[in-house]
């Protein structure tokens, strides 16, 4: 309780179970992602200081987390902004990063005024900015302002968050920044948002009509197809782990929002058991997203670039990484018996029980429709991270730089492997895990009649990881040893069949040919854009090279952001116009803002 | 008592009179020259309102107005522009008949304005009001119209002594330290006025305010 | 313990079985489609002797391969011999039924999945390549439809647990015909097909490199390892048959321990009338390019809402 | 309250000292300086404490308004006269300013200093006029000391629209006398301001509107609120950085004074809701005039000035807004602005030197050639365009904060400024993000700048930590101030 600035302003510390929670996650990995920062520092470079700014930055998020009223909340949150802004300027040489810095703080900065106006309407509502006066007088504001807070909320969190209209500064922002700063700002800054909105929608004002959770649906599902397509498409490996954070924030909203729609609907098992998908998965993407920031950047430093068409190889030369960046792909992938898979069946099955549960059929839909959406993004993560770890790791190095490249130290790795090994751990305690979750979501948040957060869906279906955690080895080494039953059996090494010639490195697949099939597939959505330059030996016929080049159109960039900033730059210079410097058109002005005043003055 | 108000209302309409011929002319020395006549017919005014109050105090202002704004300010005047050589005005923005229309016009808006004030009973002269408006109007319309340095500072004055006509009307002048203070700004602005004047001519060479149009945006 | 045990037994008797059968059907396919198309064909057992003839040879394996090219058969044989022991086709409950439900069953085959594609891009040959790329891609697509038509068939018997949905559709038997029903089955038997592999998708019989999808993936192993993985692929088939008869026609189980062979006898049929069912489909349609299983799939997946859409609406 | 004289005549004594002891003249502007920022302190925090004084017969009037003013006043002047020092050495140096010329810098610059301790400390509204006007002619000679065109010309400018703007002011003064000496009788206390503040509501009602239109637009041009602003940035781009520290730093504040007491005035007489909403239209169009000037700006201190423009716009706008809060924030930012805006024309001054020119397109890679003015640059950026944890986001909240639970006007403002701000943001951090990193194409040299850090640190780092905890001394400070502006008699 220390006195504020302002009159009738105290700044306040509120911590319950939500903060504790979002504590130990913003502990856990900054502890980790600072291990790792110590032996991969050396590689890049960085000036003066950056290590207390990633303390200040750490202890930035924590201050967000515990934050009692608007005032704390809002100086933490843009302190947070500005830090991780800094370090993102790490390497301001190059003209990207300035911009990627610059995009990232007018984004946040703008998403800040937007949080403001919905705080300052809530203070208007309640008459304090103290959040458990909020609480207390949630049912008091009446439903046109509550949408209104709820809708500047959303902006001003979503775009923290990074969903999907408001997503553009984090594909630029987190490739550009050092590896542990984006590992921390990808795993765990992107969660405040989720933390601002959870707090918005379930602490702050009373249960709202049923299109609030429609439209965080809604939009998380856009976010998790969208991004996943997108990061499909890159072949920047920081990039393509960006637009997954998109893809993980997108599946995340989708607990959030069958979370919100079931408090809407009053429907209080659905709401416990949103709830506990979204924070269980907000846990696991914090763990294998830093996990593989972490790998990229090993990379980086290991081979000099994160270019997937110029890598290759990797794993004979660097097994360590490539083990934990295999189980940190498996994690992400949702496959079983990992973390991912278990917050993701969470999402599928409130998804599903929202549907069923809800009375009109137009409510019934949406969660299903999200569900399928859900599968699709699935589905395109295992494509995506085959890609990535198959054409980063696998077959011949495509450059010299990635066949001479060597391990990194074990500053690096052992942050990695206890990563992965949280993976792994996270997945088979998944039960438990969920249950401590459910003691730690305070119970303000559930409406009474919410069963504490179990794994056992309320009408049937279970999951226990465990067994088949036990079951998929036992059968793995059956099928490798009935077989010798059979008797013993050699194998020869020789040479990869490539048509009769020998194999070069120009033959293997390329990331962009990967994802080949599936950019024609949702050409509509992603519409390509390629060129080819056909170069014709001088006067002949004959081909001398084909140059290839293919990107994706930036929908939202293009055709949204730059649209508003051309408009706004272009309205200014017209404005600029009337100062032309002529000292008589200003006594002009000046005349007539006096001729203003005396006819208001009448 | 009503001669003095008829006398002040003469003084008044001679004043107009000067300022609307003033919008007429080009020559700058002839411009100093009907500043003069200007200030002095206020000093007369100035004189008349003290007969008629018998208040010491107007006797200082009208002194004061006849040696600065008669003479000290006019002085200044003529000395730049026999140290720059200057004689004609260039052709202003609005050619002198627009002008004059456009004088006669803001004239009678401050007839019109004048009455909406209804400032009535302080001293005795109907019209006097009026004109002190009339040359504020006036006074701005020189300075947005003309192109030289020197002929903007004689509007900017004009509307100064069309402010102090009106101040010696409604309320028998200021106390006598705010007066003196308001003489000695006045003072002080022609003189750093000049100095940049000669400034400017000396850069540009000209006294045409036209080529300080480069500042934009 | 005691209990413990039994249940071991039926979990490793009802593997036995689909291990046991999955060659046969494929086997019976082929006899099927021969016989339409007018030739011989060969014999029902010849898949079983090509297994055992390639678990009995040395295998070749490429110099630029990694340890995921060697364990990538284990993990496909493991996810599939996992999720053919979440299936109720021999009695209720499925063995591991306590363990896994639906969502698990399709995140083994995503699991399968990833290993098989990995393990095609190992060996650097740009066959495994154009085999990982698309078997991922019509994957992509095809995971919406089979979701939508679980969740289609989750409506009724209230969650995603295979063994329920069996014993619910058991009980109200009538229910089957229902049009939500006969759409989500619909839109999962075209999943199946590109999930396995079978003509209009891909086509499993040609070694033809450009054509082939899942075969692509295989192309760079030999020996042991290929025998393993063709039996595994197989049992792929067998395990999402035994879906769609768990799902949408759970009749004949066995419900005391005599029962056995007779519900043994029950599944064959069952499973051969879709044998039968997939050859005739394969003999009447061509393979479609592979930038029109697209469609194919978008058909699957519309089909699969227009489930839900009844479902939800109809009730 | 003797001090207030002293305060004034330091600064005029200095002035004469700096013509005779020439080249000293540096040594001595230094000196004179810190010692009015001590008066000019104890006599602010003296009127924090202690409730409105009269000294000199009532010639000298000091409440908390006026303590404010002196503060703010007494702090900039310091921050100017001390950097001057550096400044001028390195402009001889460079042959921008002649030897010769040096002593007359100093000269005005101290009797501008005079004059703007002036202006809050008369009582009477007259002399303040006669202050104002002074506190203009004094810098116009400043403004236009580098002798190049643009100078010349933007001194010209500025000359003739202040002194055109102050007539209309003293039309309203004028007006004021006249329906004061109808309320309070001949005596030459009727323009004294406690006077008329007591006897406000005996004013004639339709003459203090016509009044209070006259000395807004008056004085409002000198405080640089749009429309009227259009002398401020050629004024403050061309002059010597020093003088526009002061200008922007001190001299704004004065005139806004002026319009303050007036408006104190006018609520005495019309009731609160006339002058606000005025106050809160020019505020909120101050905010959107400054908005696409930011956005297209070529010339550093031209963005600087016009981030002027909108914060006086943003104080006019909170004193519109009305209530404890709102005059209490505004207050406060008043302050800050001025705190954070004599760190950002120091820093660009040392860069301007450095680099030779001042064209944004020219000036790249700070960071490297200059590290502490381009550190600084940015800071300050980000302090003035309301970023937390800086003290202006603070007063900035409350004004928000204040609309929010107003009235419906006080609501729009408040949107005006939350959207305005932000939009500012984005266009200064665009220009100063590409002059303070990336590779520089310009070919700075070293221009010496001792003791650059208390400059810059000093301010940041006093906005930083006012941006979280207040001392006691300027909270009461600022709640007197709230006080004398809130009183509704």
């Amino acid at each position: 309780m220390l006195p504020g600035p302002l009159p009738g302003l105290v700044l306040t510390w509120q911590i319950d179970g939500l903060s504790a929670f979002f504590a130990l996650v913003i502990l856990s990995i900054s502890a980790v992602t600072g291990i790792y920062a110590l032996g991969n520092g050396r590689h890049h470079a960085s000036f003066p200081g950056s290590g207390g700014l990633y303390l200040l930055f750490v202890f930035a998020m924590l201050g967000v987390v515990v934050a009692g009223d608007a005032f704390t909340f809002l100086i933490a949150w843009e302190t947070m902004s500005l830090v991780s802004f800094a370090l993102v300027l790490t390497e301001h040489r190059r003209e990207e990063v300035r911009r990627a810095a610059w995009v990232y703080l007018v984004m946040t900065h703008t998403a800040t005024a937007f949080i403001v106006s919905a705080f300052l309407l809530l203070a208007r509502g309640s008459g304090s900015l103290v959040f458990a006066e909020w609480t207390a007088h949630a049912s008091a504001s009446d439903a046109g302002i509550a949408s209104v807070i709820f809708v500047l909320g959303l902006v001003g969190f979503g775009t923290k968050a990074g969903m999907i209209p408001l997503h553009i500064w984090l594909p630029q922002a987190h490739p550009v920044a050092p590896a542990h700063v984006s590992a921390l700002m990808s795993g765990v800054m992107i969660k405040l948002g989720i933390y601002g909105l959870l707090r918005l929608s379930f602490d702050w004002l009373a249960p709202g009509p049923a299109w609030w959770g429609a439209l965080i649906l809604g939009l998380g599902a856009a976010s998790a197809v969208l991004g996943v397509l997108y990061a499909l498409m890159e072949h920047d490996l920081k990039r393509l782990l960006a637009y997954h954070s998109v893809e993980n924030i997108g599946i995340i909203l989708l607990g959030v929002g069958a979370a919100v729609m079931a408090r809407a609907l009053g429907l209080g098992a659905i709401v416990a058991l949103a709830l506990s998908a979204a924070l269980f998965h907000v846990a696991n993407h914090a763990t294998f997203k830093a996990l593989l920031f972490m790998g990229a950047g090993a990379i980086d430093s290991a081979v000099g670039t994160r270019d997937l068409e110029r890598l290759g190889g990797l794993v004979r030369r660097m097994p360590f990484t490539a083990l934990s960046f295999l189980v940190g792909s498996a994690a992400i992938s949702a496959l079983p018996p990992l973390n991912g898979f278990a917050s993701e069946w969470l999402t599928f099955q409130s998804l599903l029980q929202l549907g069923r549960l809800a009375d009109e059929p137009q409510t019934a839909l949406l969660p299903l429709l999200a569900g399928g959406a859900l599968a699709l993004t699935g589905a395109l993560a295992v494509a995506c991270f085959v890609k990535a770890f198959g054409v980063s790791f696998l077959a011949l190095p495509r450059s010299t730089q990635a066949a001479a490249a060597r391990e990194v130290g074990a500053l690096e790795l052992i942050p990695m492997a206890t990563l992965a090994l949280l993976c792994i751990a996270l997945g088979l305690a998944a039960v438990p895990v969920v249950t401590a979750i459910g003691s730690l979501v305070p119970a303000a948040m559930l409406p009474h009649d919410g069963p504490a957060l179990g794994l056992a869906a309320p009408a049937g279906g279970r999951l226990v990881l465990p067994g088949i955690a036990l079951a998929l080895p036992t059968f793995g080494a059956l099928a490798l040893l009935l077989p010798r039953l059979l008797g013993p059996v050699r194998a020869r090494v020789a040479e990869t069949w490539a048509c009769g010639i020998a194999l070069q490195p120009v033959h293997e697949y390329t990331a962009m040919a990967f994802a080949k099939p599936i950019r024609l597939m949702f050409r509509d959505i992603v519409r390509p854009v390629r060129d080819i330059g056909v170069v014709h030996r001088s006067g002949t016929r004959f081909v001398a090279s084909v140059h290839y080049r293919s990107h994706i159109a930036p929908i939202f960039e293009r055709y949204v952001y730059e649209a508003l900033t051309d408009r706004l730059v272009a309205m200014a210079r017209v404005v600029r116009t009337l100062q032309n410097g002529s000292l008589q058109t200003y006594l002009a002005y000046l005349f007539a803002a006096l001729l203003v005043a005396l006819v208001l003055a009448r | 008592m009503n001669d003095a108000g008829a006398v002040v209302d003469g003084l008044a309409v001679a004043l107009l009179a000067v300022a609307l011929f003033s919008v007429t002319i080009r020559g700058l020395v002839a411009g100093v020259w009907l500043l003069v006549a200007q200030s002095a017919l206020l000093a007369l005014v100035a004189a008349t309102m003290a007969l008629w109050s018998g208040a010491t105090h107007m006797w200082a202002a009208a002194f004061l107005t006849l040696t600065v704004r008669a003479i000290a300010v006019p002085a200044v005047l003529l000395w730049i522009l026999r140290a720059v050589a200057l004689r004609r005005e260039t052709r202003p923005l609005l050619s002198t008949r627009h002008a004059l229309i456009l004088a006669l016009a803001l004239t009678l808006i401050a007839f019109f304005a004048a009455g909406r004030l209804e400032l009535a009973d302080a001293f005795p002269a109907h019209n006097a009001l009026p004109v002190s408006l009339a040359l504020i109007f006036v006074g701005l319309l020189l300075m947005t119209t003309r192109r030289k340095a020197v002929s903007q500072l004689v509007g900017l004055i004009t509307i100064e002594n069309g402010i102090f006509l009106a101040g010696l009307i409604a309320t028998l002048g200021m106390p006598l330290f705010v007066e003196i203070g308001i003489f000695f700004d006045l003072l002080v602005a022609v003189g750093v006025t000049a100095v940049l004047t000669l400034r400017i001519n000396e850069h540009f060479d000209t006294m045409n305010t036209d080529q300080l149009r480069r500042l934009r945006g | 313990m005691s209990e413990a045990v039994t249940a071991a037994g039926l979990a490793f008797l009802q593997l036995a079985v689909f291990l046991a059968l999955a060659p046969g059907v494929n086997g019976l396919i082929k006899q099927i489609k021969a016989l339409l198309q007018g030739r011989r064909g060969p014999p029902l057992l010849q898949p079983y002797f090509d297994i055992f003839k390639l678990l009995r040879k040395d295998s070749v394996v490429s110099d630029h391969a990694s340890a995921v090219f060697r364990w990538a058969p284990a993990v496909y044989a493991a996810a599939f011999a996992t999720a053919a022991l979440l299936l109720p086709v021999l009695w209720i409950p499925a063995p591991l039924a306590g363990w896994g439900d639906a969502l698990a069953l399709v995140g083994l085959f995503a699991l399968a999945r990833f290993a098989l594609a990995l393990a095609g891009l190992d060996t650097g040959s740009a066959f495994g390549g154009m085999g990982s790329s698309r078997e991922v891609a019509v994957a992509a697509l095809a995971e919406p439809a089979i979701l939508l038509a679980l969740f289609a068939v989750a409506w009724r018997s209230g969650g995603t647990d295979l063994s329920g949905m069996s014993a619910w559709l058991q009980t109200h038997g009538a229910a089957a015909l229902a049009p939500s029903q006969l759409l989500a089955a619909g839109a999962l038997v075209i999943a199946v097909i590109a999930e396995t592999g079978r003509v209009p998708a891909d086509n499993p019989d040609t070694h033809l490199e450009l054509t082939m999808i899942h075969e692509g993936m295989l192309l760079e192993y030999s020996g042991r390892p290929l025998g393993i993985l063709m039996w595994a692929s197989l049992l792929k088939q067998t395990v999402l048959f035994a879906l769609l008869i768990a799902l949408f026609f759970p009749f004949g189980l066995a419900s005391s321990a005599a029962e056995l062979p007779l519900a043994l006898a029950v599944l064959v049929l069952k499973l051969g009338a879709l044998g039968l069912m997939m050859s005739l489909v394969e003999s009447s349609s061509a393979k479609l390019r592979i930038l029109k299983v697209p469609e194919l799939l978008g058909a699957a997946s519309a089909l699969a809402l227009l489930a839900l859409v009844a479902e939800v609406v109809v009730g | 309250m003797t001090l207030a004289p002293v305060l004034i005549g330091v600064p005029l004594m200095a002035a004469l000292l700096c013509v005779f002891l020439g080249r000293r003249a540096a040594a001595v502007s230094a000196a004179a300086s810190v010692v009015t920022l001590a008066i000019g302190s104890v006599i602010a925090f003296g009127s924090f404490a202690v409730p409105a004084e009269r000294a000199l017969g009532g010639l000298v009037y000091v409440d908390a308004l006026s303590g404010l003013i002196v503060l703010i006043v007494a702090l900039v002047s310091a921050i100017a006269a001390l950097y001057a020092v550096a400044y001028v050495r390195n402009a001889v140096a460079t042959g921008e300013i002649a030897p010769a010329q040096v002593r007359w810098f100093y000269f005005w610059l101290q009797l501008s200093i005079a004059a703007m301790f002036a202006v809050p400390l008369l009582n009477n509204l007259g002399l303040m006029w006669v202050a104002v006007e002074m506190t203009t002619l004094t810098t116009a000679l400043l403004v236009a000391f580098f002798r190049r065109g643009h100078a010349l010309e933007a001194a010209w400018k500025y000359l003739m629209i202040g002194a055109v703007g102050l007539a209309f002011g003293l039309f309203g003064l004028l007006l004021t006398y006249y329906a004061a000496s109808h309320a309070l009788g001949e005596a030459a206390s009727a323009l004294a301001w406690d006077e008329l503040r007591a006897h406000a509501s005996a004013l004639d009602p339709s003459l203090m509107r016509v009044a209070f239109a006259l000395v807004l637009v008056g004085f409002g041009t000198k405080a640089g609120l749009a429309p009227m602003h259009t002398w401020l940035p050629d004024a403050h781009g061309q002059a010597p950085t020093p003088v526009s520290v002061l200008l922007s730093g001190a001299l704004l504040n004065c005139a806004l004074y002026g319009v303050l007491r007036f408006h104190l005035l006018a609520t005495g007489t019309l009731g609160v809701q006339f002058s606000s909403d005025l106050l809160l239209g020019i505020g909120a169009l101050s905010i959107l005039v400054a908005v696409p000037f930011v956005l297209v700006q070529h010339d550093l201190k031209r963005l600087l000035a016009y981030s002027s423009v909108e914060h006086m716009g943003i104080v006019a706008l909170a004193v519109g807004i009305g209530g404890p809060l709102a005059l209490f924030a505004a207050a406060f930012h008043m302050l800050n602005h001025a705190l954070a805006k004599s760190t950002l024309f120091v820093a660009a001054g040392a860069l301007g030197q450095g680099y030779g020119t001042l064209r944004l397109a020219r000036l790249h890679g700070a960071i490297e050639v200059a590290p502490l003015p381009a550190l600084g640059l940015v800071l300050g950026t980000l302090a003035i365009t309301g970023t937390p944890p800086f003290a202006p986001f603070t007063s900035e909240f409350g004004i928000a904060q204040a609309g929010f639970l107003g009235r419906p006007s006080a609501l729009v403002g408040a949107v005006v400024l939350l959207a305005g701000t932000v939009l500012v943001f984005g266009g200064m951090l665009f220009h100063v993000l590409r002059v303070a990193v990336g590779t520089g194409p310009g070919r700075p040299h070293k221009a010496a700048f001792p003791f650059a850090a208390s400059f810059i640190g000093l301010p940041l780092a006093a906005l930083l930590v006012m941006g979280v905890w207040l001392p006691p001394a300027l909270r009461n400070g600022f709640a007197a101030v709230a006080g004398v502006l809130g009183v509704a008699p």
